[in-house]
This record gives C-alpha cells, structure tokens and sequence, in this order.
C-alpha cells in the first residue's frame, strides 16, 4: 500500500485521450513539476478541466497546450494565456467555457455521487443555451451535470504516506474538488511526512481520495 | 480627487458594519484602500480567502496567497481558507452581503452585461456570472460612457449579459441609480452633472427620485487625503 | 458586530411555525443547552430538521417533542425514541423520513444555492415514491431539493468572536451543513475565544454562516 | 467458534489491504475484531470518522467519538474527521471499497431489503440506502432464515427494498453466493450443511458454481481462538 513513487511512474498513468484535471488558480496551487513531467510524456487528445489554461509562454498547462496535446479545455477563464485564444481561433483547441462556481460544483458532484445539479448561475445567459432549465422557488435554475476525470493531478502543501493531504492557503482552490472527482488522484506534495504528523483538523482530504503521491517543492510563480 | 476614488468612496457608503464584501477587478479593487477602520468589514476572494488584508511588501508577499486578480494579499486575523466548491457555496448560497464589480453595460431592468464582446472571443467568464447570482446586494461600478464615447447605461444590454435583473446599485462618476421593482432610479447626481445632460448620454428609461441629492460623500471626503 | 448573546435571547429568534435544523448525531454534537432553553420557550408548530429527534425520557430534542413543539421531523432515523415512534402512531407528529446521506446533501444544497441534485441514493425504493427520477449515464437519479430551515441550532468546539468555528471529533456531523443552510444560526460553542486564536486551518466553518453565539459546555452523553 | 464470528471472518476474506470499509450494525460489526493485522484497513463510520480504532477501555471513553451504532470508539493514527454531508460524499461518491451490511431479505436479483418490515412503522433509515447504492463493492451478512424459521433469501424481496441489484456477495451461517450479472451464484457451503438442505430453506433460485468449495476460512480459523 505505498502511495509515494516517482513522477514519471506518476505520470504513465495518463493515457491518450483521457480527461485530466488540473488544480491551481492560474499558476498557485498548480502542480508544476507533474505537468512539467507531462510535457515528456507522449500523451495525446487529452481534454483539461482546469480553471485555466497556464499563462502565456508556455508556464503550467500553457506548455502542455503547445505541445499539441490538449484538444478540448473544460475551465472558467482561458483569457490571460493568448495561446490558448490563437488555438481557439485556428481550431486546434475546443473550449467549454463554465462559471467558475458551477465548474467547482461539477466537480463536486462528481466527487460526491450526485449526477447533476440545479444552479441560478448562469440562467438567462449565452452559458446556459442549450440547457435545461428548471423554475424551483420561482426562481430560474440550470441544470449542470458532474464532471468525472480519468485523472486528477492536485498540488498539496503536505501528504503523509497514507495520503492524508494539508494545502497551503489560496493555493487549496479547486485541488480538494478534483482529487475527490477523479477516479485516479496523483498529488505533488510540498513535503512528505509521516502518518500521525498531520492532525485530523489539519486534514483537508483524507487519503481515501488520494491514489499517488510525489514529491514537489513550494513553487514562487504566480 | 480623480473619479474612480471618488466612486469607490461612494460604494463604501454602502457597506454596512460586519459586511461580507467581495470586490472585482478595476474600479472595485480601489474600494478596499477606503474601507472604514471602525468598521468591520470583511473582503471575501472567490479563489479561497475570507479576511483578505492590505497588500504586502515586496519582502512579505507569499506567492501561496493571492486574490481573484491573481496580485499578492495578506490574510487578517480571524481569515480562513477553503475549497473552490465551499468559495462558490458562499457566493451562490447567498452569504455574500456585498458583490462590487465593473460593467460593460447595465440595463435599466437591472440586467448586466460584463465578461463578452459580441464579435470578440468568448473565453473567459469566472466567477462573474456566480457573483452577480449570488450576492445578496450587486452593486456595480462604471464609467458612465465607453472610452469611445458609446453609451453603457442602456434601455437593454447589446452585449451577452452576465445576468437578468439583479443589479441593486449602479455607481457611475457622474450618478448613482438605484432598481427597485423593476424601476430605475436616479437617487444622486454628481456636482458637475446635471439632470438633462445625464439624459443626453443615457439610453436607460428611468425615475427621478423626488428625493434627488448631490453625490453622497457623507463626510468621507477625507479619505481621499492621503491619495 | 458583537455575536455573543444569551441562550434566551438567542431562542427567542425562534417563531411559531419556524423550520428549525438541530445538529448532533443522536446526542453528540447536539447543541443541548439552546435545546434546553428552547423548551422554556413558549413556540409551537415547530418543523424540525435533525437525523434523530432525541432519544427516550426527554432527552434532547426529545424534551421539545413531549412539549407538543414540534409537528413535523425531517430526519433519517426516529425508531431510536420510542415516543417519537408514538407521537407518529397517534397522529400528533408528520415524519418526512429521509435517507441520511440525502439529509446532509440537501442542507449542503440549501447553503450552497444549489436548488435540487440529483442521487442514486433510494432510486427503485419507497423512499423515491412520488419523486422525479433520471437516467444519467445509464443509471437511475433521484430529484431531491434543497433544504431552507429558518434557524439552525449547532454544537461547535470552539468560537472565536466573528462567528469562526471548529468541531470536536465525531461531533462535528450535521452541524456545519446546518450552519451553511439556515437563514439564522446559532451557535452553542464550548468555548469562546479571542480572534486570531483558532488558526485557518482549524477554522472548519467561517464565521460568514454564523449570527450568534452562545456560552455551552461539553456534554458527556451520547 | 459461533456462527456469527465465523461470518465476520469470512467477510474479512473478501478485504484487501488499503481497502476502505464501512460495517454496519449486528454481525458486521463483528468483523473489526478478525481484521488482519499485516494489512492497513480502514474503518469508515458516516457520523463522520476515517480510521475507526478499537473500542476504548471505560477510562478511555471520550462521549464525541462514536461510531454509527452511537457506540464509543476511538480515532486511529492517521485518522480524519468530517461532517456529515462530506462524510456522505464518500459514500456516495463510491469512494467505499467494501460496505458490510445486516439484511431482513436478499433476493436473487441482488435486491435488498434491511430498513423496513411492512405493517410496522417506517420511521428510521439512516444510512443503509446510502451505503448500498454508493459503495464500490457491497457484502450482506445475515442468518440464512428469520429466528421464525422465515426464509429471507428470496426471488424477490417481499419487504421495502433498500436499493435494487446492488449487493455483491451474501454470507450466511451456512453458504456464500456471489452476485454476477444477474444471477446468483452458489460459491461455498458450510461444513455441516449439503446442497439439498440449502436449496429447501432457499427460495431464490441460484446457480451452483462450478468450483463449488468449502466456506473459505483460509487459515485464519486461528482467529477465532482468542473468542
């Protein structure tokens, strides 16, 4: 039952098209060194839900997208990496554009067992075309439905061997959403400590969530 | 006094003691520098911070620690961390007492258009959409015309809108309208503006209140001292 | 902005007619003081929310139910108090009977502004007579919406003096979700401390979902 | 040896080391005590607790930790805390291995019943209905017929269902049947007990496996010798 191995054994877990979540808020809380790792890999026709796309000249997930590997992007804000905008428009990447709560709660769901959801977010807007809608209250709900990827790769301040996971302020974000979602959960963890080490209230993401764990270290990009 | 100070001052007036306040990007950002300090007023940061402080110095910034706009902050006492899932359960489940953001355009039936350009591309939306839903009171804050002079303030938003009928305060530089049941409602007027030449650069069908006053400061003016 | 009240005026908030959530797992982290309180409380046609609805002789919510308060129980297991089995039997008392999962869910949902979801949970059973149901990816879901109570009485550990909250161990159970849903809430805190002296991490409800709080202590029944 | 440990030991058979699992009331519970001690098992209990260690001495009791029954327990190295609605996420979420569960009726279908009986008020579910249809892999341990000679494996369940098709494996005092697409498969037998006098006390209708063995005890009979 040992979590821990390396980055590229971490990383062989990813197949071709495969649907990969990837925490962070732009670059803080993004797991840098597996998506570095990535960029090695020969993965392709990969679909990324993440809240965004890294940032331009190819930092975090922006490499992987000009290496052609990423075919359709699941996030909230795609705007601050101009490559990401200049795939669009050249029809090399597909965007499914979704608020950032409901892209949140999707993943949530997901984690959770719930199939779909209602939400006023987005009600009476071009994000909700297409969608069912639904008058609970009397007030106007889409429906959104979970979000389930093949993997999860989440950035941790700290994991101990079981996979207990501690995360460092706003670099949290989406991490805890998207290793309780996927089916496998690759963490990069800052540090790596023995199981007692961790309190049961510093516990963020019990290790039931967590399938692999790699040694990191604290990033100063953002 | 330069006139984004002045509006942030203005929507400052709106933020009552104990507040949850989320600010947007731009305009919004500058209402924290005016924020009452015998007050306690709490700025919440959609990617995981309630209790967000001043910004740090070079030497104290933590790149573990940002806002929505991805600048450095501080964390105050009494602050926590959370979840993408559990920032968006605040916002969308209502516990967000004040929302503050800029606008492309807002419509006179309180619609508000501020994440796409027709004709632009349409990538990036965040949590605009959740915070104009969510928040118990949205008030936006924009210059009253575009940079090309079109208007903003309009009879019904051109652009994609962010959301139907949820603005409550509208605070441009040169008035403040309130929406009421459907109705638009001229409450204030700033000093070097008058009543018909608002309506020459206003599209939007609205009320005067009888009860019309001058920009409200209400004795804030100091604040802008020290800028 | 002070929060910190007495247990009787923090009850009086309470009207007849109120949907009130109480937290705790059977007695454990039930907020047993504001119960006790709440007795002495001249309210009646009172919904409550709770997984049990106390246990016999009066304790707990059990107390209130004797009092002939509470009309209506939404919960998932009320077999545990034999007089809350009567009171269902002499037809002085409407259960809503819920599966337990689905009781946390629909808290969660209700402080989430998630209208209604969708769960696998009790799909083919009584308990989804009457209820929408869905396929997604090929399985049967439940509709179930959210819950609003209008006052939530909750049992935390800790509170500092904006309303910031930690929970003791297994005592932790509905009451965050609580916390989230209702439109008031009440917290019953073992004790209360300075800002600043429960840390971010331990902090497990931000102080945005609490109106007030009251003096409790440990309780060693369960 | 009694029965009923030697049930929980057989259910132990079907836990792999790093598993998950949640034990319901009765037999179920029984299983903690024959957990192996090489392998990292962990006890889940929805009131909100990862890492469920042994039952504390009466010194030891600390009233805010308890497990599902409302029974004092203890926390494990390792162990986590959660509410009830992220505690229900595991479950419901399928991040359970193994639920172990009491049953009134099985059904040949893999149908369910353990919450309620007919005629008699239908007043507590708790987690049952959760913890079939969400865990990954569901085990019923139950006496093969009710304590009035009533057999409770059926062609199909006469009492409300928990969940439908869901459970995975039944343990009986005296047999165990695997559920396989659809069907149910007889797997062991108990020692004292031959296929004749099973198929007499079982309605369901059941395929006999091929490799029909002996109940599996695998060599950890020597468990039960501290009992």
């Amino acid at each position: 039952m040992n979590k821990i191995i390396s980055i590229k054994e971490a990383i062989s877990h990813i197949k071709n098209g495969n649907t990969i979540a990837v925490g962070g808020f732009g670059l803080v809380g993004c797991p840098l060194r597996l998506v570095e790792v990535l960029g090695e890999h020969p993965v392709y026709g990969l679909t990324v839900i993440s809240n965004n796309l890294g940032e331009p000249d190819g930092k975090g997930l922006g490499r992987i997208l000009l290496q052609n590997k990423i075919t359709k992007a699941i996030g909230s804000f795609f705007t601050s990496n101009i490559d990401a905008v200049r795939y669009v428009n050249e029809g090399k990447l597909e965007v499914e554009l979704v608020p950032q709560g409901t892209l949140a709660e999707r993943l949530r769901a997901g984690g959770a067992g719930i199939g779909g959801f209602y939400t006023k977010t987005s009600a009476g807007t071009l994000l909700a075309e297409n969608k069912e809608s639904r008058t609970i209250n009397g007030e106007e709900y889409v429906l959104e439905f979970a979000l389930y990827p093949d993997v999860a790769l989440i950035k941790a301040k700290k994991a101990d061997r079981y996979g207990n996971l501690s995360f460092s302020k706003t670099a949290r974000n989406f991490n805890p959403d998207m290793a309780k979602a996927a089916k496998i959960t690759i963490v990069e963890a800052e540090e790596i400590v023995e199981v007692g080490e961790l309190t049961p209230e510093e516990i963020v993401v019990p290790h039931l969530f967590v399938n692999y764990i790699v040694k990191g270290e604290k990033s100063n990009e953002f | 006094m330069n006139f984004k100070q002045k509006m942030a001052i203005r929507a400052v007036q709106e933020i009552k003691n104990g507040n949850i306040v989320n600010l947007g990007i731009g305009i919004p950002t500058l209402v924290a520098d005016f924020l009452p300090k015998d007050k306690n007023i709490f700025l919440h940061t959609e990617n995981g911070l309630l209790g967000v402080g001043p910004t740090p110095s070079k030497e104290e910034v933590d790149s573990d620690i940002i806002n929505a706009g991805k600048l450095p902050v501080t964390a105050q006492e009494g602050a926590s961390y959370f979840s993408s899932s559990e920032s968006f359960a605040m916002i969308r489940g209502g516990h967000i007492d004040v929302a503050i953001l800029g606008a492309l355009q807002v419509a006179e039936n309180g619609d508000i258009a501020n994440w796409a350009i027709p004709g632009k591309d349409i990538l990036g939306v965040g949590g605009a959409m959740d915070l104009v839903a969510g928040a118990r009171k949205v008030i936006v804050t924009t210059q009253h015309c575009a940079k090309n002079g079109d208007p903003k303030i309009l009879r019904r938003c051109t652009f994609p809108i962010t959301a139907k009928n949820l603005v409550s305060l509208l605070i441009t530089e040169y008035a403040v309208f309130r929406f009421e049941n459907g109705k638009m409602i001229l409450e204030e007027l700033a000093e070097e503006m008058t009543e018909s030449e608002l309506k020459k650069i206003t599209p939007a069908e609205y009320i005067v209140s009888p009860n019309l006053s001058k920009y409200q400061m209400n004795g804030t003016e100091h604040l802008l001292e020290n800028y």
